[in-house]
């Protein structure tokens, strides 16, 4: 169907423009500006994001902008359907939680001169955020390419950013093979605009048809973009890389950064090749997902120290992200895909918030008591009780128990499994919750034992930890809050559900 | 006199050619031997463009593929010629080296049968780019997809190089920020070098210039011109007849952020005057992109010889 | 708002409120002496407000938050409150020197707050969220003293309580999607059961979730782990009522209906082997909360079987005398708990009335005429039948008297040493306060609802009836008094053991996990795998075309 | 006209075989340098002289002579700098 | 077997050259160059593609070309991020591979404290 630009759809590119804007002015005047740009930045993002929740519960449909006022398949198109608006209030949410734990330890103090580390560090922020919004709201493959790199320059300078030789090396991994996951989906780009003359997602809706080059092209992207995702048996960069690099970077890198790859996979699978997709790709995508669990959590529960365990945890969450794609495709009614896609976002959502409370939370434990070793983390709770009260509630929402989004994402991924009689992921499901339990608990019962005397602590700025406890009470309290909204996740989508029958 | 088709039999010969310097790169021991194999098969790359029949993405390999990144290999591999032993212990063995051949020949042997199952006729959207090439007063269809119909596309191309500059830069040592990215470069005052670097500089700016106008109606472009402006400066650096600027001046930053910075302000300008985001009007289509380019060349001369010096690693004070 | 409403939110919202002043650690210091008001509003609720009063707590989207008042929620609901409250008096004085009582108080007040929640949620998702604050506070309570038994106790007792969640969670599930439009009230559920899709597969996903959190055989190994390493309130509340969450979850989604028969015969075999199986290892056990633990296994076993046998029966009344023989069962096994506490920390000399009143109730359980037991087994007669759950149900008697005489024998051997000690005052009075309640609130409840007459519990032939388990049941206590030491030795929690060696092997396994992901980290191990994938994808894909 | 060319081009691309033997069969780097940078250039000018009457105008034939210049400038510069290196690191093999 | 045909099976055997070299070279410059063939090969790829649209009186499909350029240009920024970073790794830690392993026993950086302190922490400490 040819896309034309909706009213309201310039509300697109201001809310991607604002960061990107940021980003240029940040690099300009750099020093104490660059922070202060970024907290600016973020409250604009925010009401731009709003207006488009706004304007899309009011004319219930898909936001489109076509740039240059080029119609596809010349020109390219700004798409906001349901999932992308959700994710971008997420990023907000989660960003501004993040800038304002990061004040404290990427600071410039009055009158000095530039450092390296905040500066660096408050340009990839605006950096990850602009490469998010391209990442959900661009609706042509190439931009998304574009738009792909732009997250792996941003993230990995974040990653060595304290320059020891472990998040170096860490950090060239992750970049070589986000590379190598990059030129595959390059490639499979290419492959879809020889056989189909066009990279628009819409477009190529009803052109794809299950022939050889369509086939090639989704299997490299999908390669591609797992790797980028480090889905289990693809991880090998993420651990290093998210428990090297200091706290709110790794909030930044598990909570966001690896939803933007994950993103595409959804509109890969559901929106561009939904006809091409079978039954058996979905089975194999979310097997990949279960052994992601099973191996993430048994390895997280054997990591020494906390920020390499939360990381391992990531690694069990992103396969939980992917058990939704049988559910969808294998749903027997589009009811049933949409409960199952609006679950798997929530899971999405829930684990983007609570991962980055408790990155921060175990940040906050690493700076009080100068090492995270997990055997030692007695007194932790007496000494740090709203951290670990953080810590708890994000854990809380990653096993999905009551009322975080956790929960109401377990309830619609079960229901819908149940629906579709695949037992075997209604099994798996299970076992995610009981595993992520397991290492959760055992922090906590580390945590929460008491030493004779008071363990000494560097004193952590009491602000950093309200922080970190706002987010993750938000993130325990998803589960009643995404309950009004649950429809917005599918706006936009009805005819897109129904062509991926 | 054609019972041969000689341009297919020129195609294989540069093919084959490429090929036996691709796997020379791979095999040899050295990484300096195969950086050098590297230069060379871009130059081959660049002619296979001319093949192809594109011109402009010759340009831009021939400048890109076999000069910068040519210079970074050999630059870095004279620099990291210590660590290659150590390394080489850690190769894999022979059946992980065999899994290796194989998955890497079943994914090239995807792609070959998924080239040649593409449909005839093949679909393009040329007839589309040039029908739509004059209301962007540009003549050569590229730089008209460039410049106009996928605009977006190069402003976040060249946010990217932003990022990476600033990436590269966050590479530095925390005392030596603010100081000048790269090495001193030693060279002999009255050496060939200095004589070739003060000869060839103005030739190349000449040349430079002189493809980003030409880029409006034929093959050239501002990436091309800056590239080359790139490569001049990083001469003059080398020749020590110039030195990279310290990484906190103000114009520095400012012709860095120039580029993509001009783009945004006329695509919000777009959208203010209500014809759309990087939508020109009709009459203006021309100078607006004409005045977007020059500040874009300057910012990816600037952008990529900072990006080949590396992360700051002097004091601003050691100077000439 | 009217006051039956107030009352039943206030149930809920005075803990919650208590819970978050926990958050700072100055009210979290001091919070002990407020652990006996908590549950006042849920008595409250319970004695005043009428049954069948519902209120929406929380309304988002389509989705509402109700809690509701039955028959059967009614009495736990009030009992248990007087227990939590009897015992939170109990832990004010018993917990007042420990550094970590802050922490105690606020796990006291989770899984408060949880119990009480799933006596009056109606709906499922309510339901979960309360059984899960039950589960963290009652584990954070079973960890409280920190030593490696209460490590693997906790962990032990979490592990399987959320693997019985999940079980109900998907259960709950089932029955949501069968629901007319989905409709998450436990009425509707239980309604629709035994017509919905997958029937057998809900029940059997119930019986297992809730037997779980009841205790019933094999899934009962937590329990003697977690009461003993408990503190003695909260092995009091862990062992009175927490389990009797299990018993309210049967009761609730388990509807009296023909088509369920035969799996109610099934949970009444599983009940009464439980009944027995747990007297047989009870008297093995040298520990007096160990032994009270297996009690309370055999006596949710029991309760099982009556909910079962009602079912097979088609007994109507089945819901209200099942929960009316388990309040029963809290008051006593309350006062048990609350019991040793008070023998530890008194002299030998001093506890002749202690244990003589001790004694009666003990017995009582086994069904001593005229106390609170006799009463109660009286009323479950009906829901048994005459046939071999009947015959079964006696010999259950003669088991848990003969349990509970063992039990006050090992508790009396182990008084306080020096002979002037006497426990606090502000141990001894909930304990009495419990004790009078054993005996007094069956009684009043029975005649309150017009269970039966007082003529039909006086009858000769119903003493009679209750008597004679009683005697056989004190003959051989008297036996195993002698022939004590020949009973083999069995480790407390007896299957838990093989729950030791399964973690064992699970650490082997994960220890071949990490090797694994060891080699798959690897780079070019990774870059196969990741090209693998890329074909892996082509022929998936192709297969399906 | 035609032959012409065709004998200048067939004389550079001789040269060009030339410097190319030279470079595999001499021993040593220098000399290496040597036969590379005298045949090649001969042999790039002769092209360049072939292929200036088949240039469509002015423009193109000047472009053709700086691109020779340029080609001459290069090589010479690059021979000296290889000379240098080869002779500092005393490896004239 | 045209010539464009003739290029996309060159531009597939690069390649797969490219793949077969990131997996396997230890040296982590061999690796990046072999990224920079395999993206030849795949903007080779590409450039056949754009040459089967010749249509119009144009050699090739210009959208095409464009989103190549725009390609190559990320490309090199990409292997410019990564030596830069390689180079930083090899004058701290004085490797050039990927291995942990490689880390262990070294002088170069300080290394890490056995007790998995973080020495950015420690520096904080006196620093602010």
């Amino acid at each position: 169907m040819q896309d034309v630009t909706t009213p309201g759809g310039h509300w697109l590119v201001l809310a991607l423009m604002v960061p990107v804007a940021g980003l240029l002015l940040a690099v300009l005047f750099g020093g104490r500006h660059a922070e202060r740009i970024a907290l600016a930045a973020l409250p604009l993002g925010a009401i731009a994001a709003l207006a488009i929740v706004m304007q899309m519960l009011s004319s219930g449909a898909a936001l489109v902008y076509c740039l240059g006022n080029w119609a596809p398949p010349l020109g390219i198109v700004l798409r906001a359907d349901g999932l992308s608006v959700a994710m971008m209030v997420t990023t907000v949410v989660v960003l501004t939680a993040i800038a304002l734990f990061a004040r404290i330890d990427f600071a410039t103090p009055r009158g000095a001169r530039e450092a390296r580390a905040p500066f660096v560090f408050w340009v990839m922020l605006l950096g990850v955020w602009a490469a998010l919004l391209v990442v959900f709201l661009a609706g042509d493959f190439f931009t998304l390419y574009v738009a792909l790199e732009l997250v792996a320059f941003a993230a990995v300078p974040l990653v060595s950013l304290d320059g020891r030789a472990e998040t170096l090396q860490a950090a060239l991994r992750y970049l070589l093979y986000a590379l190598a996951g990059s030129v595959l989906y390059l490639v499979g780009t290419v492959l879809i605009y020889g056989g189909y003359g066009t990279l628009d997602i819409a477009l190529l809706a009803d052109r794809l048809r299950a022939e050889p080059v369509a086939i090639v092209a989704v299997a490299l992207m999908t390669a591609g973009l797992l790797a980028k995702t480090a889905l289990f048996p693809l991880h090998l960069w993420l651990p290093p890389a998210h428990a090297g690099a200091p706290a709110a970077a790794s909030a930044l890198l598990s909570g966001l950064v690896i939803k933007g790859s994950f993103f595409l996979v959804i509109r890969l699978w559901l929106d561009a090749f939904g006809s091409v997709m079978t039954p058996a790709a979905a089975q194999l995508l979310a097997a990949l997902g279960a052994g992601a669990i099973v191996v993430g959590s048994v390895v997280a529960l054997q990591q020494a120290r906390l920020k390499l365990m939360v990381a391992y945890s990531t690694v069990a969450q992103i396969g939980y992200l992917f058990l939704m794609f049988p559910l969808v495709l294998g749903a027997a009614s589009a009811g049933a895909a949409a409960a199952a896609l609006a679950g798997g976002l929530l899971q999405a959502i829930s684990h983007a918030t609570a991962k980055a409370a408790m990155f921060m939370a175990a940040g906050l434990v690493y700076a009080a008591l100068g090492h995270d070793r997990v055997a030692d983390l007695r007194g932790a709770a007496r000494a740090l009780p709203l951290t670990i009260a953080a810590f708890a509630l994000s854990g809380i929402a990653l096993i999905g128990l009551p009322p975080a989004g956790g929960f109401l994402a377990k309830w619609l991924l079960l229901s819908s499994a149940l629906e579709s009689a695949q037992w075997w992921w209604v099994v798996v499901i299970a076992l995610g919750g009981l595993l992520t339990a397991a290492y959760v608990f055992l922090v906590l019962s580390k945590a929460l034992t008491t030493t004779a005397e008071p363990v000494v602590i560097t004193p952590v700025p009491r602000s950093s930890e309200v922080i970190v406890l706002a987010l993750a009470i938000v993130s325990a309290l998803l589960g009643v809050a995404a309950l009004a909204p649950l429809d917005l996740v599918l706006i936009g989508r009805d005819e897109v559900m129904s062509g991926a029958r | 006199m054609n019972l041969v088709p000689l341009g297919l039999v020129l195609d294989i010969g540069l093919g084959l050619l490429a090929l036996a310097i691709a796997l020379f790169a791979l095999r040899t021991r050295t990484t300096y031997a195969a950086a050098v194999g590297f230069v060379a098969f871009g130059l081959l790359v660049a002619l296979a463009w001319f093949r192809l029949g594109a011109p402009d993405v010759a340009l831009t390999e021939a400048a890109i593929g076999g000069g910068l990144t040519g210079l970074l290999m050999l630059n870095a591999s004279a620099r990291l010629r210590a660590t290659e032993a150590a390394a080489e212990r850690e190769r894999p063995g022979v059946p992980l080296r065999l899994l290796a051949l194989l998955a890497a020949f079943a994914v090239a042997c995807g792609l070959a049968i998924a080239v040649l199952a593409f449909p005839t006729p093949a679909p393009t959207l040329a007839p589309l780019a040039v029908a739509n090439a004059p209301a962007t007063g540009l003549g050569n269809p590229v730089a008209a997809t460039l410049m106009a119909f996928r605009a977006t596309d190069t402003l976040l191309e060249k946010v990217v190089l932003v990022l990476a500059i600033v990436g590269v830069w966050s590479l530095a040592r925390d005392e030596r920020w603010g100081g000048r990215p790269g090495r001193r470069h030693a060279a002999d005052p009255n050496g060939v070098l200095v004589f070739f670097a003060r000869l060839l500089p103005p030739i190349g700016f000449v040349f430079g210039v002189y493809l980003l106008f030409v880029g409006a109606d034929l093959p050239g472009g501002a990436f091309q011109g800056g590239t080359i402006l790139a490569a001049m400066w990083l001469l003059a650096i080398m020749a020590r007849l110039a030195d990279t600027p310290t990484i906190d001046l103000r114009w520095l930053r400012f012709w860095l952020i120039a580029g993509p910075a001009a783009f945004l302000l006329v695509g919000l300008a777009g959208l203010a005057f209500g014809s759309g985001f990087l939508a020109y009007p009709e009459s203006l289509a021309k100078p607006i992109i004409l005045f977007v380019e020059v500040v874009k060349i300057v910012t990816v001369g600037v952008t990529l010889a900072l990006i080949v010096a590396g992360p700051p690693e002097r004091h601003g004070g050691e100077g000439r | 708002m009217t006051t039956s409403n107030a009352l039943l939110v206030g149930t809920l919202a005075l803990p919650l409120v208590l819970l978050a002043a926990c958050l700072w650690s100055a009210a979290r210091d001091r919070m002990l002496p407020w652990l006996v008001v908590a549950p006042l509003p849920a008595l409250l609720a319970a004695l005043g407000v009428d049954r069948g009063t519902t209120v929406t707590l929380i309304a988002a989207g389509s989705y509402e938050g109700v809690l509701a008042l039955d028959a059967p929620g009614a009495l736990l609901l009030g009992v248990a409150a007087l227990l939590w409250s009897a015992a939170g008096a109990y832990a004010a004085t018993y917990q007042r020197d420990l550094p970590n009582r802050g922490r105690f108080a606020a796990s006291w007040l989770l899984c408060l707050t949880g119990c009480l929640g799933v006596f009056v949620a109606a709906d499922m998702a309510l339901l979960y969220l309360t059984l899960a604050s039950m589960t963290l506070g009652a584990s954070a309570l079973v960890f409280q003293d920190e030593s490696a038994g209460a490590r693997r106790a906790a962990g032990i007792y979490l592990g399987l309580a959320l693997a019985g969640e999940t079980l109900v969670l998907v259960a709950m599930i089932l029955l949501a999607q069968a629901t007319p439009e989905g409709s998450l009230l436990i009425r509707d559920a239980a309604l629709v059961l035994p017509s919905a899709a997958h029937r057998d597969l809900i029940v059997v996903l119930l019986i297992v979730g809730f037997g779980l959190k009841a205790g019933l055989v094999p899934l009962h190994v937590w329990m003697p782990l977690a009461h003993a390493a408990a503190p003695m309130p909260a092995s009091a509340v862990l062992s009175g009522v927490v389990v009797k969450a299990g018993v309210i979850g049967l009761i609730r989604f388990l509807p009296v209906d023909a088509g369920l028969a035969d799996w109610g015969n099934l949970l009444a075999i599983v009940g009464m082997f439980t009944a027995l199986y747990a007297v047989a290892i009870g008297i093995t056990q040298p520990h007096p909360k160990v032994v009270l633990a297996y009690s309370s296994v055999s006596q949710m076993g029991f309760t099982a079987a009556v909910i079962g046998m009602g079912i097979a029966n088609l007994e109507a009344a089945t819901p209200v005398l099942a929960a009316f023989y388990a309040t029963h069962h809290i008051l006593v096994k309350g006062a048990m708990f609350l019991l040793v506490g008070i023998v530890a920390a008194t002299a030998g000399t001093r506890l002749r009335g202690t244990l003589l009143l001790a004694a009666v109730l003990a017995v009582g359980l086994g069904g001593l005429p005229l106390t609170g037991g006799a009463v109660a087994k009286l009323a479950v007669k009906g829901p048994l039948g005459s046939g071999w759950a009947a015959t079964v149900a006696y010999a259950s008697a003669v088991g848990t008297t003969l349990l509970m005489l063992h039990f006050l024998r090992r508790v009396a051997a182990n008084s306080a040493a020096e002979p002037s000690a006497r426990a606090a005052a502000g141990l001894r009075w909930p304990w009495l306060v419990m004790a009078v309640a054993a005996i007094v609130v069956p009684w009043a409840i029975y005649l309150g609802l017009s269970l039966g007459t007082v003529a039909e519990a006086i009858a000769p032939k119903a003493l009679w009836a209750s008597l004679w388990p009683v005697g056989v049941g004190a003959a051989l206590a008297w036996w195993l008094a002698r022939a004590g030491d020949r009973l083999p030795r069995i480790p407390p929690g007896d299957v838990a053991v093989g729950i030791d060696r399964g973690v064992a092997a699970g650490a082997r396994a994960g220890v071949a996990l990490l090797r694994a992901d060891g080699v798959l980290r690897q780079w070019s191990v990774a870059g196969v795998s990741l090209l693998t994938l890329a074909a892996l994808f082509v022929l998936a894909i192709m297969a399906g075309h | 006209m035609g032959y012409l060319s065709i004998t200048l081009i067939g004389a550079g691309v001789f040269f060009f075989i030339a410097g190319t033997v030279g470079l595999l069969r001499f021993p040593d780097t220098l000399s290496r340098l040597h036969a590379l940078t005298k045949a090649d250039n001969l042999g790039i000018g002769l092209i360049v002289l072939g292929l200036l009457p088949w240039a469509a105008d002015g423009m193109a034939a000047l472009k053709l002579v700086v691109v020779w210049g340029l080609i001459l400038l290069a090589s010479a510069t690059v021979s000296q700098l290889a000379g240098t290196a080869a002779r500092r690191e005393g490896r004239p093999r | 077997m045209n010539s464009a045909t003739w290029y996309g099976l060159l531009g597939a055997t690069l390649a797969g050259i490219g793949l077969y070299g990131l997996i396997v070279h230890p040296h982590v410059l061999r690796k990046i160059l072999s990224f920079n063939l395999l993206g030849s090969g795949v903007f080779l790829i590409a450039g056949v593609v754009a040459r089967r649209g010749a249509d119009a009186g144009l050699p090739g499909d210009p959208v095409l070309q464009g989103l190549v350029i725009t390609g190559i240009i990320v490309a090199f920024s990409a292997t410019a991020l990564a030596v830069a970073l390689l180079l930083r790794l090899a004058e701290t830690a004085n490797t050039a591979s990927l291995s942990p392993g490689a880390l262990e026993g070294r002088a170069g950086d300080a290394p890490l404290p056995a007790d998995g302190s973080d020495p950015g922490v420690a520096r904080r400490r006196e620093g602010s």
